[in-house]
């Protein structure tokens, strides 16, 4: 395939394009899908290249729009529906879970909803609590939704691709932190499977298991944790629903040593779930307690000096590392690897 | 109006008939304990459903909510597998995981029905908009109440609507109660029809019992529709019968209505399309007659859900997610 | 104090009834306040006892109520907002979650929203995938959210009074499946403090952290299991936010085997929150894997025929229970028990 | 309107100099990259807040939106402390925890302005529903833009005050935008008022940008709502200069409204409220006094925001949750 630099936020808009050229039925709602202040480059002339009638920009109206997408891909259309903020989706999260995420088991499977919802976070720039909200582990925890989170160019792009082609409602999480990332993404089109998590780096003496953003700070730490003589392996969930718990259990049995680290709020969050299913499938392979980096249980501040401790990077997955390594030093019976055969 | 052709208006009355009949029997089932999902009966309603559904095409689009029986059947679906909806049967339209609040006939434009207030109206209008990037004349149909009309998603969906002239036909069901609250209790006016033009829409108001005019209203409001004009919000005044939920006379709950429903009784939306009939010459025997087959199709519908089998336990988990296989 | 046999729904309304009485900021306001369909006996005739104008009941806009009542609060009332299904609160999350959580923190602690929240749970009955929802673990995950569960007549009295007291936002989530209950509970008014567990039944084997309707079940698993010779330990968690720790992880280090009993969905549900704590705090006492009782990552169904099926309760706990027992036998070496000092 | 008393004039006139000082000095500091959270500016619509918050007593309550630092200060809300707040200061009204976009200042009956679009419009009228209840004759004022009509929560907030009656006035500033898109790119028609007959309200449009009219109607209104009239919905039709956010002049993000904004610019509430006073007789040197001296303390502001400490790191977790010791 052919190559070549794209951010993340141009990789999207390709994706996007892409599909729109391909499938008559791809088209586009959401508020602020016309303004750089609202999605950055993610959709940049997309309405010049498409018209404004399949690049719509909604009213202020976050619950009934998502309900047009909804039933736009009930009646055949395959509808991306934007929310340039978690939180303002919080105003239509009746239709998305109500409607969207139970339609097809409601109807014995009959129909399905073929829809992406893509709310964006957009956090920092000392915007608040009511402008920095991640709440992906709500969508985990609700049957009938798929959940993606892509972390790199190349995701951003076939996760997308995939999110659209699919036959279920996908919610597609992507964050303004990311959009300036760039790498190599291949010009045509391809799917990255939804469920696949993938190893960004192998390593030997812990596991980090990482979602969005996360995954870059993820692997800012392992090249730190390197140079003292750590090796980390670092993996890259991609889809939070379905998780794939293999590409996960098969690292934590050989490690025996986990950080999960997540871009959203601590308590009942996606790394309690990944926490939980770790010590469900490789107890014993545990030669310390998993560990979880995420945000602490505060709404985000504005000030810069709070800002500046609230949110959690490198520092602290590079940390959360160190200790889980920490504790097994002082427990050696623990791990399978100390369990007499 | 009298340029209704009979065969319509015959049309319409057996759908009303076949909703009756339909639901009565349903509440003796209920009586009886036979049945437990819970059922909106739309008794007293018929002629809205009949109205509209009869100006409709086969391939356009309805969406309706909890009490949506009637609406179900004008649109054509079904009698069979939704009486083994009902009953919960694996035969049922919805397949077992729906009863009588999600109903769906997709073959003849029944896209579903469902409890939550408000729900479905921005899908229809959201099919709306997919007809008109699709380039086809298709139109939708949102069926809801006058509760409806207090959640705010009913206002967004009015102005998206009027805002990019969908082909869409709002019918809103005032039957002045959304469950125990009658409409003072809700609302300042009895103007519900007046947020049509606050959104920029042609809004009429018209009796909901008087099923030829309901068609008259509907067949403008989905020519406009149809032929890119945009869409129309109809208020059709009526009356439920039963209780909010089951059979009841809904005298219960507080709610003291007993005048309220002589009169209405007295409007019944059947009687008065049987007088139509019989004044255009439709002898009685042959109404009687189309009563005996609608109550033999209903004691059909019986026998079928009731020798249907359930679901298996190991089907629990099927159709969270689609796969075309488990479609068909 | 002087007690009587009490339903759950009936001390529901007798803490309503006396926090009326003593506090005139208190009033209630929701949908189907006025009526048994929507509340059964929880609210019996208060509206008659305090007036419609202070017992409202409220058209069907779930967000615009929530907001009256934060506004309500914000200007020195005491409301408590009902919303008679936890489905359709979620037309309200926005108000919930942008406002009634964020609100203190985001003005810097000056000001509270002291408000109770009430919805309730109402499944089963074939009412499907639109009215059964248990969603108390996404506000869990929210912070400036307290989330309190009563199991009890006594203490569904006590948390409301409680709830009601509290300056700050509180979700009071009862279940309609526990409305029948009955207990004595105090004729006085009492408080139960929001932030403490209660250990239901002392045991040594095994450990079941319970939740709600849940708790119900797991007594009665720890009968069937108490004949089998397993003495189990149960702990009520009664406040899902705060989590009283320590009474859970001092249960844990007892018994080292723990089954986490939820009546919400599974995945990123409560259980996952509790279980990664448990790991996290406890890691060297557990001897076996954390096992999470919950619902399947299924919409309701209607059916009779899955219903059956869809629902967990007492036999999925004691079955769980035997599992993680069994789970020990073959690892011998784990948990601090064997660890040699 | 000649009835308002020149001493009102005047408070007006310097509310809305203090409201352009400030707003003018903030767009300079965002500029020069020493205020990073987002700005909101008024500029251009001072007349609607100073007009209405001169027909309120101090224990009145009012909230406002993501564009409030003219409510804030008409309300009588401290300049330094709002100053320090978009500095992120410790001293800062919220505290450091809400930027420019959160501001409150309950001592004077600001209550709260935040940024999710009709988030506060419930708000207002449950602290009007507190008045009822509490017997007191405060009155409650929501603030809001034409693009929050556009969510259900303002038509469901609207329909609850209406029924009781409560003593809430709505004012919609209605400035044409909705961040990038203009009034007909989301509605139908110029008829946001009609929104308020819909649901069994008073409405009344004025002319935003003359104070005396805003201020005239609200008198109206809020005598209405404190006698137990009920609730009013005031269309304030007004434009902002700047752009969406920060400084700049909107003539970007493919906005064309250039030859909207001369006209609108030659509307300036403030040069005509000035015309108004000096027609009334106050001498302009007195006016440019009173300039004089609002600059001034808009410096003021800026040294005491400047100077004041930012919180420290270990507060961040305090204030989620309320405590009596840390509300002080
Ligand atoms: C979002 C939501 N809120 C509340 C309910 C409870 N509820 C079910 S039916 C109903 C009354 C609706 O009244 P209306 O829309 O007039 O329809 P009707 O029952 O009269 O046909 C209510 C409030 C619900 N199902 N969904
Ligand atoms: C619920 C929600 N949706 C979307 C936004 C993004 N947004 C911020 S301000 C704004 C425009 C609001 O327009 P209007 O109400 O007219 O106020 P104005 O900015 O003109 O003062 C929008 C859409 C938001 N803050 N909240
Ligand atoms: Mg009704
Ligand atoms: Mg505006």
């Amino acid at each position: 395939m052919n190559t070549r630099p794209l951010t993340y936020a141009q990789a999207i808009r390709e994706a996007l394009a892409q599909m729109m050229e391909r499938d008559p039925r791809v088209f586009v709602i959401g508020q602020g899908v016309w303004s750089p202040w609202y999605v950055g480059t993610s959709m940049q002339d997309l309405d010049r290249q498409f018209g404004r009638e399949r690049v719509i920009d909604s009213p202020v109206s976050e619950n009934a729009t998502t309900g047009v997408g909804i039933g736009a891909a009930l009646a055949g259309m395959r509808p991306v529906v934007i929310h340039p903020r978690v939180d303002f989706m919080l105003l239509a999260v009746d239709q998305l879970v109500n409607e969207a995420a139970n339609w097809c088991y409601m109807f014995g499977g009959q129909v399905s909803v073929p829809i992406v919802i893509r709310p964006i976070i957009n956090r920092g720039g000392e915007q608040g609590a009511q402008h920095s909200q991640a709440l992906h582990a709500w969508f985990m925890h609700v049957p009938g939704l798929k959940v993606v989170m892509p972390a790199t160019p190349y995701d951003a792009k076939g996760l997308l691709v995939a999110s659209i082609l699919d036959d279920n409602p996908v919610l597609y999480v992507d964050d303004r932190w990311l959009y300036m990332e760039t790498a190599d993404v291949p010009e045509e089109l391809y799917s990255v499977p939804i469920g696949q998590a993938a190893v960004r780096r192998a390593g030997r003496d812990a596991t980090v298991v990482a979602i969005s953003y996360m995954v870059k700070a993820a692997v800012e730490a392992g090249e730190r944790l390197s140079h003292e003589g750590v090796d980390v392996e670092i993996i890259d969930v991609r889809s939070l629903k379905p998780l794939d718990d293999a590409t996960i259990l098969a690292s934590v049995r050989k490690t025996g040593h986990v950080v999960v680290a997540d871009s959203g709020w601590r308590t009942c969050g996606a790394a309690a779930e990944i926490s939980a299913r770790i010590s469900e499938h490789a107890f014993d392979a545990l030669r310390a307690p998993v560990a979880r980096v995420a945000l602490p249980d505060v709404p985000a501040p504005t000030s810069r000096a709070l800002e500046g401790v609230y949110y959690v990077g490198a520092d602290h997955i590079a940390a959360a590392v160190r200790r889980v390594l920490h504790e097994r030093a002082t427990h050696p019976l623990r791990g399978r690897a100390s369990v007499p055969p | 109006m009298d340029d209704i052709p009979i065969t319509l208006l015959r049309a319409m009355y057996v759908t009303m008939l076949r909703i009756r009949r339909f639901e009565e029997h349903v509440a003796r089932l209920v009586e009886r304990g036979e049945i437990k999902t819970p059922c909106h009966l739309y008794i007293g309603q018929e002629a809205v459903a009949a109205g509209i559904c009869a100006a409709l095409r086969v391939d356009d689009q309805i969406f309706g909510t909890h009490r949506s029986h009637g609406h179900y059947l004008a649109k054509g679906g079904d009698m069979q597998a939704m009486m083994a909806e009902i009953y919960g049967k694996r035969t049922g339209c919805s397949r077992g995981r729906g009863g009588s609040m999600h109903l769906i006939a997709p073959e003849v434009g029944l896209l579903g029905t469902v409890p939550i207030v408000s729900g479905t109206i921005p899908l229809a209008v959201g099919a709306a908009l997919a007809a008109m990037l699709q380039g086809c004349d298709r139109v939708t149909v949102a069926f809801f109440g006058d509760g409806a009309m207090e959640e705010g998603t009913a206002h967004e969906s009015l102005n998206l609507a009027a805002h990019r002239r969908l082909p869409v036909v709002f019918v809103c069901e005032n039957n002045l109660y959304s469950s125990h609250l009658s409409l003072f209790e809700r609302r300042a006016r009895d103007n519900i029809v007046d947020a049509a033009a606050a959104h920029g829409l042609v809004g009429i108001r018209v009796d909901g019992n008087d099923a030829e005019a309901v068609h008259a209203a509907a067949s403008q409001a989905v020519a406009r529709a149809r032929s890119g004009g945009g869409a129309t919000f109809l208020e059709c005044r009526t009356y439920r019968w039963r209780g909010h939920v089951g059979p009841s006379w809904d005298l219960d709950v507080g709610v003291k209505r007993k005048d309220e429903l002589r009169e209405w009784l007295s409007r019944d939306p059947i009687a008065r399309l049987r007088q139509s009939l019989v004044s255009a010459g439709v002898p009685t025997e042959v109404l009687d007659r189309l009563d005996d087959d609608v109550q033999a199709e209903v004691a059909r519908a019986e026998a079928y859900a009731k020798q249907s089998p359930y679901p298996a336990a190991d089907e629990l988990t099927m159709h969270v997610f689609y796969s075309e296989d488990a479609s068909r």
